[in-house]
């Protein structure tokens, strides 16, 4: 019985990511692609990491979903760009890929089922917000700066590149 | 347990410092004089303090993320100073407003400095994405160019798909060993051989995609072409000697001779790196595209002296490193101090009209081909040592196969500067500070490839202890140790 | 053993990971490249949880929050730089063509 | 101090040699001569002081080391430019720089009027130069690096008046015979090199003696012997010597009588230990000493050119140090060497002084009776003669030919018939020469006089071709060992004396020689005329060996070649190109510049890495 959210959550984001691939409409694809983390923090809050499936809601489908949004109603799609996306989609583009992708997951699935279960008790521990507060604030602090200069690093180059879409922007032959 | 932060190298924080003191210069005026003065200032100190006593490590194995030995010291060293080089190329050619560049420099620096210096994934992912978003912005940096547009999403397409794959590999290796602890899994683990070597080969793709080894190289010389004559520099230097520390760093301690698929994988990457590179910069007519093969082929020489295990191996990569740094930094700097001019045809004659900066030029093409007199054949003689001594048979008959595809690109451009002057050529220029830099650079090269002894004992002495192995010897940090000693 | 269990979360994030790379390779529209992106992130995020879940360790959500930052900083830039390529002359933000680095 | 002096002796002709060429040919001749005469001179007066100091407070170690420049030291391999300075390379040292300076000071008046002196002083001083570095060497990268240095400059010299297509293909024949030689040295080297693990030639000889020869050591010490042949003209790379006499005639005096081709000479005194712990290498030497010396005396006889006449003399006299060589009188070969430098020298510049004041004619047949004419030259040439036919007591050739026959009767009686039969044909053919360039009818009027920059050399050398030889006394004269001495601690006591009768012989034979060439060419005799036969003709010839080179090597290398005129081999090496461009292409293709592609390059790469992973 407690295994049902897990098969549950799992299904919905996997469906949710296989949908997200193949729409045709990106803003279709985009609501898809927030159906994923939500999703995923179900199987968080199943795996016992609470704290992190409150992030993956708040940051994830909250936060970066948002600017994901932003940007495509910025671009301004229309019925054109459907018909030539579907055109893109011929289903003989899809087999290399299909080909390539299927291999790997083949390939790790048969690694992964040699992993016996581990020693410690198979039972699920939670682990909340205060070990991982301790570990991050204790020996990793030092990844906790330089998580605040990447996020600069992100942050400038973003800034930068930004402000060159304003104005003519075309300026260019 | 020691505080966490007791055992940081000095350089971390004064690059750190460094770029507050940028950004707040930035807030009040901006100003590209005084933010390459910071830049170049933040990182002269930081190379200055690699001598300071606070890097002995203090040898305390529980929570160490950071390793500043001799090896971290030695790369730290050769990306400070191939940074430095970067920023003085970029004087004036920055584009505007410039005072980001330095600023988006002095971020990469730093990530390539952790990177080279980490033994925790954690923080080996933070400094190669540091690196890679600052490159993001360094990339696409010009608007007039329109290609840089182009290159710029090429690039964050590609590394974000090998960040996830990178990723993936590493969450793989935790799963099976449970330790953050930045090295190649043991084989010999409960699960069998199978998941530890899964870990490994997605570990490498994220790994070599960043170092362009063929055939995950694609990117390199469309980024290289697209991106600013600095930044194809910092691209082509300093980010590839960071992930080479790295990825030495992830070997450390594993006996790469040993028949197995990781092993396997790395000698065929390097005999196809070595090939794949040479080639490609065959038919370049563009110097920059020609130099992007040609550090692909460099990565191939590296690998085997990486594979080559025993008292030259790591040593002859750090004289490598060196050398290769000097060269082409050497070469991008020549072709800043041209206009930025990358079409070989625009060269023609050049030992003419600029005589100086072509025999400049030529002294880096010929170390990179590893003609003697120049640093670089001894370099590759050094790394033909290595390999003999390790017997490595393929891999060296490939390096010398491929050095001699190498010697007819290489010499083909000298050729053209040996030209005479073509009718329609247009007068180039660089600044004051560029050709300070290939003054600097040219000497180097041809006077470390006369009097190699000093910079040998120097790799030799840094790597004595070889720390890399030591560092790779520690024990994982057990789960539950962090997690309860508070 | 349960069904919840790490190897099963992990099973799932390589499938997640795969359907991703499926996207990555087949999409010719950048936005979606990067959305495809996005799965792949999460599926190494996922795969940590799992792992740490294994090991009943919080070093897998420390990790999973540095892959959180990454993945926040990346699509900022990405999107930055799309919509700069949107208005700069690829509109149609193909991925196959108009490229001029090439050879 | 010392070791100090030793890389300075090198720096100055190499400082003359890049200030002469970096003139550019537009330095007037009294500065040229000045710098160029003035750098070795400098460099002689130093070696004295050097070999001043050497002789009185000998080093402890026997040898003097100045290490210049270490390039690279690995462990198993290390590769430096070192200077060493021990009695061998002592008394090269002097000769190079002594004898060298004369001939420089010789060149002064020679080349005065030429255009290009500066280019001719250029090539000089740096000859002299890596002839140093040859002879200094201790290490056999520098020696090689000399070795070759040498070879590039005998074929400047040689080639010097370019304008000429002939003197043009001397030098090509020179450079291509010395190249066979050198190539095979270098292989020797490298096998040295490989045994040893170094290239240092004191631990080399050190391995070299300390294993029992093999077959490896044996390769090695006859792929040295080719280099040696090769450089000193010896049958059967010897074609090259007459015809490099194309070049100026203090340029054969310097280059081609008394140091380059004395390398070969150096070379194997120096790897003594090598060669003397192979007996068949031992005999191969003076087999190969003893035919050059008869066939180029031979071929001597009937030369009509009085400077082949002067080449064929100069290899049969390094026939006759290699004959010592071989039969283990190390110091023989080296006092030979000495006594050799001065005389031939003191002979090619009397030989050149006699040319410029006969209108540049080299025929003897057009000279005759210029001993009146120039007396002075006469003397000189004589006592060069003298030296060189080996007249009993008063000359140098005598006293160092005479340990040469001595060395010859302890190994092989044979030999020392052999060695005999050489030195009677030298004194007939070295005064043959004299009869008919001083005596008789004259042909050709001289015209001017020989300078004092040419003068002073000639007197110089003639006081040392007749009392050179005073170092090196037999017991039975009176017991002068000093060369000897000096190289005993290098190769060891020198052999005791044969039986008087044998001293004797040595000294009549050469009398006899004269003797005989008196009855044939007397100014009275009608056989004032060359000789004209089939031998004679093939004699003249070198014996053909050019002929036969030809008929052999040359002929069908270039019928292969006419046969191969679609270049068979060229396709293996245009298919390579192609394959490598084709390579080139299919990268190429590869950047498609289309990110899905690049992605998926990046994605194969992935799965297969993992399929190989997961395979087991």
């Amino acid at each position: 019985m407690s295994d049902l959210p897990f098969i549950l959550f799992s299904l919905v984001a996997a469906w949710a990511a296989i949908m997200v691939v193949t729409r045709a409409v990106a803003v279709h694809a985009l609501l898809y692609l927030v159906v994923v983390p939500l999703s995923l923090a179900g199987v968080f809050f199943t795996l016992g990491a609470p704290f992190a499936a409150m992030l993956e809601v708040i940051i994830y489908a909250g936060a970066v979903m948002v600017l994901f949004v932003f940007v495509v109603m910025m671009l301004n799609l229309g019925r054109s760009d459907r018909d030539r996306e579907r055109h893109w989609m011929a289903p003989a583009v899809w087999i290399g890929p299909a080909l390539l992708s299927g291999l790997l997951l083949i390939a790790l699935c048969i690694t992964l089922r040699t992993i016996p279960p581990t020693a410690a008790s198979d039972a699920m521990v939670p682990i909340g917000p205060q070990s991982v507060g301790l570990l991050l604030y204790g020996p990793y602090v030092l990844s906790v700066e330089l998580a605040s200069f990447l996020l600069l690093a992100g942050l400038v180059s973003a800034f930068h590149i930004g402000r060159n879409i304003r104005g003519t922007g075309t300026g260019e032959p | 347990m020691t505080a966490p932060l007791s055992g940081l190298p000095p350089s971390l924080p004064i690059l750190g410092g460094g770029i507050a003191l940028l950004m707040l210069s930035i807030a009040w005026r901006r100003s590209e004089a005084r933010a390459i003065v910071i830049a170049l200032a933040t990182l002269f100190l930081a190379f200055a303090s690699l001598w300071s006593p606070v890097l002995s490590w203090p040898g305390d194995p529980v929570g160490i993320l950071f390793v500043p030995d001799g090896w971290f010291a030695y790369i730290a060293g050769l990306i400070l100073l191939s940074s430095a080089a970067c920023a003085i190329m970029a004087w004036r050619e920055a584009g505007t407003p410039a005072d980001e560049f330095y600023l988006l420099l002095l971020l990469g620096t730093l990530g390539a400095l952790v990177m080279a210096g980490s033994v925790d994934m954690v923080i080996f992912f933070l400094g190669l994405e540091t690196l890679s978003l600052s490159l993001l912005g360094l990339i696409a940096y010009h608007r007039i160019q329109p290609t840089a547009d182009e290159a710029a999403i090429k690039y964050l397409i590609l590394a974000g798909l090998s960040s996830a794959i990178l990723l993936f590999g590493l969450a793989l290796s935790y799963a099976e060993s449970g330790s953050l602890r930045f090295a190649a899994p043991s084989l010999a683990g409960p699960d069998g051989p199978a998941l530890p070597l899964a870990a490994t080969a997605l570990v490498l793709t994220g790994l070599f995609f960043k170092l362009s080894a063929v055939p995950f190289h694609t990117w390199l010389p469309d980024v290289m072409e697209g991106a600013p004559i600095p930044v194809a520099s910092f691209i082509a230097v300093t980010s590839k000697i960071a992930l080479f520390a790295a990825l030495a760093r992830y070997f450390a301690g594993a006996d790469l001779l040993r028949p197995d698929a990781a092993g396997m994988e790395l000698a065929i990457i390097a005999v196809l790196s070595m090939f794949g590179g040479n080639l490609l910069a065959l038919g370049q007519t563009n110097l920059k595209r020609l130099l992007a093969g040609s550090s692909i082929a460099h990565v191939g020489y590296l690998l085997l002296a990486l594979l080559s295990p025993g008292p030259f191996g790591l040593a002859s990569a750090a004289f490598y490193l060196a050398a290769y740094a000097a060269a082409t930094s050497g070469a991008f700097a020549a072709m800043r101090g041209a206009s930025g001019l990358s079409d070989i045809a625009g060269w023609r004659g050049m030992f003419r009209r600029r005589p100086a900066l072509a025999l400049a030029m030529a002294v880096m093409l010929i170390s990179l081909a590893g003609i003697p007199p120049a640093i670089g054949f001894f370099a590759k003689t050094y790394i033909v040592i290595a390999g003999v001594s390790a017997r490595r048979v393929v891999l060296l008959v490939a390096l010398v196969a491929s050095s001699i595809i190498g010697l007819y690109y290489y010499l083909n451009v000298v050729r053209a500067m040996m030209e005479p002057v073509p009718e329609d050529h247009r007068a180039v220029r660089g600044t004051q500070a560029n050709t300070v830099l290939i003054t600097a650079l040219a000497i180097v090269t041809l006077l470390a490839g006369l009097f190699p002894e000093m910079l040998v004992r120097q790799t030799r002495a840094l790597l004595q202890p070889l720390p890399v192995l030591r560092a790779a010897s520690l024990p994982p940090i057990a789960p539950h140790d962090i997690l309860y000693s508070e | 053993m349960s069904a919840a269990s790490p190897t099963h979360a992990l099973l799932l994030a390589t499938l997640l990971f795969a359907v991703g790379m499926l996207g990555v390779l087949a999409r010719r529209n950048l936005l979606l490249m990067l959305m495809s992106i996005e799965i792949m992130l999460n599926a190494a995020a996922l795969a940590f949880i799992a792992a740490g879940a294994r090991w009943h360790a919080a070093q897998g959500q420390v990790m999973f929050l540095m892959i959180l930052s990454l993945a926040a900083a990346e699509a900022a830039v990405g999107l930055a730089i799309i919509l700069r390529l949107h208005s700069a002359g690829r509109p149609t933000l193909d991925a196959d063509t108009g490229n001029r680095l090439k050879g | 101090m010392n070791a100090l002096l030793l890389p300075l002796i090198v720096a100055c002709p190499l400082l003359a040699a890049g200030v002469l060429f970096l003139s550019a040919g537009r330095m007037p001749p009294l500065p040229s001569c000045v710098i160029g005469a003035g750098s070795v001179g400098l460099s002689a007066l130093m070696a004295a002081v050097l070999a001043i100091g050497f002789l009185r407070t000998p080093p402890p170690t026997g040898a003097l080391h100045a290490t210049l420049w270490s390039w690279m030291q690995v462990e198993g391999f290390s590769a430096r430019i070192a200077f060493m300075l021990d009695p061998l390379s002592l008394v090269m040292m002097l000769i190079v720089t002594g004898v060298g300076f004369l001939i420089l000071l010789y060149a002064c008046g020679y080349m005065h009027d030429d255009p290009d002196i500066a280019r001719f002083f250029g090539c000089m001083t740096l000859f002299v130069a890596a002839m140093l570095v040859l002879v200094f060497s201790s290490d056999l990268l520098s020696l090689y690096i000399g070795w070759e240095g040498v070879g590039i400059c005998s074929y400047l010299l040689i080639s010097f008046w370019h304008a000429d297509t002939a003197n043009v293909t001397a030098a090509r024949k020179a450079f291509i015979v010395t190249r066979i030689g050198d190539a095979a040295m270098l292989c020797g080297l490298l096998l040295l090199a490989t045994r040893a693990g170094t290239l240092d030639v004191a631990s080399v000889l050190q391995t070299v003696t300390a294993r029992p020869a093999d077959l490896q050591a044996a390769i090695a010490a006859f792929l040295l012997l080719g280099g040696a042949v090769a450089k000193s003209a010896q049958v059967p790379l010897q074609t090259w010597l007459p015809d490099a006499m194309a070049g100026p005639t203090p340029v054969s005096a310097l280059i081609h009588a008394a140091t380059m081709v004395t390398a070969g000479v150096y070379l194997i005194a120096r790897l003594h230990p090598l060669f003397a712990s192979l007996p068949v290498a031992m005999t191969a030497v003076a087999l190969i000493g003893l035919i050059t010396l008869l066939l180029a005396a031979g071929s001597a006889l009937v030369q009509t050119d009085i400077k082949r006449i002067l080449a064929y003399s100069t290899m049969s006299q390094i026939g006759y140090m290699f004959l010592a060589l071989g039969t283990g009188a190390w110091q023989a070969a080296i006092f030979h060497l000495v006594t050799h430098a001065f005389f031939k020298a003191l002979l090619f510049m009397a030989a050149g002084a006699i040319i410029l004041r006969v209108h540049h004619r080299q025929d003897i047949y057009q000279m005759g009776g210029l001993a009146h004419a120039m007396p002075g030259v006469f003397a000189a040439f004589l006592a060069g003669s003298a030296a060189l036919a080996g007249l009993p007591l008063l000359t140098a050739g005598f006293y160092s030919k005479e340990m040469i026959l001595q060395g010859a009767w302890h190994a092989d009686p044979m030999l020392w018939a052999g060695a005999l039969l050489g030195a009677f044909a030298t004194a007939i053919y070295i005064f043959r020469c004299v009869f008919i360039v001083f005596f008789g009818p004259r042909h050709t009027e001289p015209h001017g006089r020989t300078g004092a920059t040419m003068a002073i050399p000639l007197v110089c050398l003639a006081v040392l071709a007749l009392t050179g030889g005073w170092m090196g006394m037999p017991d039975a004269i009176a017991p002068v060992h000093l060369l000897s001495h000096l190289l005993s601690p290098l190769f060891g006591a020198s052999m005791p004396e044969g039986p008087h009768w044998l001293l004797w012989a040595g000294s009549l034979v050469p009398l006899a020689g004269i003797g005989v060439a008196w009855m044939l060419w007397q100014p009275r005799t009608r056989t004032r005329t060359p000789p004209e036969n089939a031998l004679a003709r093939v004699a003249r010839a070198g014996w053909d060996f050019d002929t036969l080179y030809d008929v052999l090597i040359v002929r069908p290398f270039t019928t292969l070649g006419q046969l191969n005129q679609s270049d068979i081999c060229d396709r293996l090496s245009d298919a390579t190109a192609a394959t490598a461009r084709a390579g080139g292409r299919m990268l190429g293709r590869m950047q498609s510049g289309q990110v899905r592609r690049y992605a998926g390059w990046i994605a194969a790469g992935t799965v297969v890495a993992l399929c190989l992973g997961v395979r087991p």
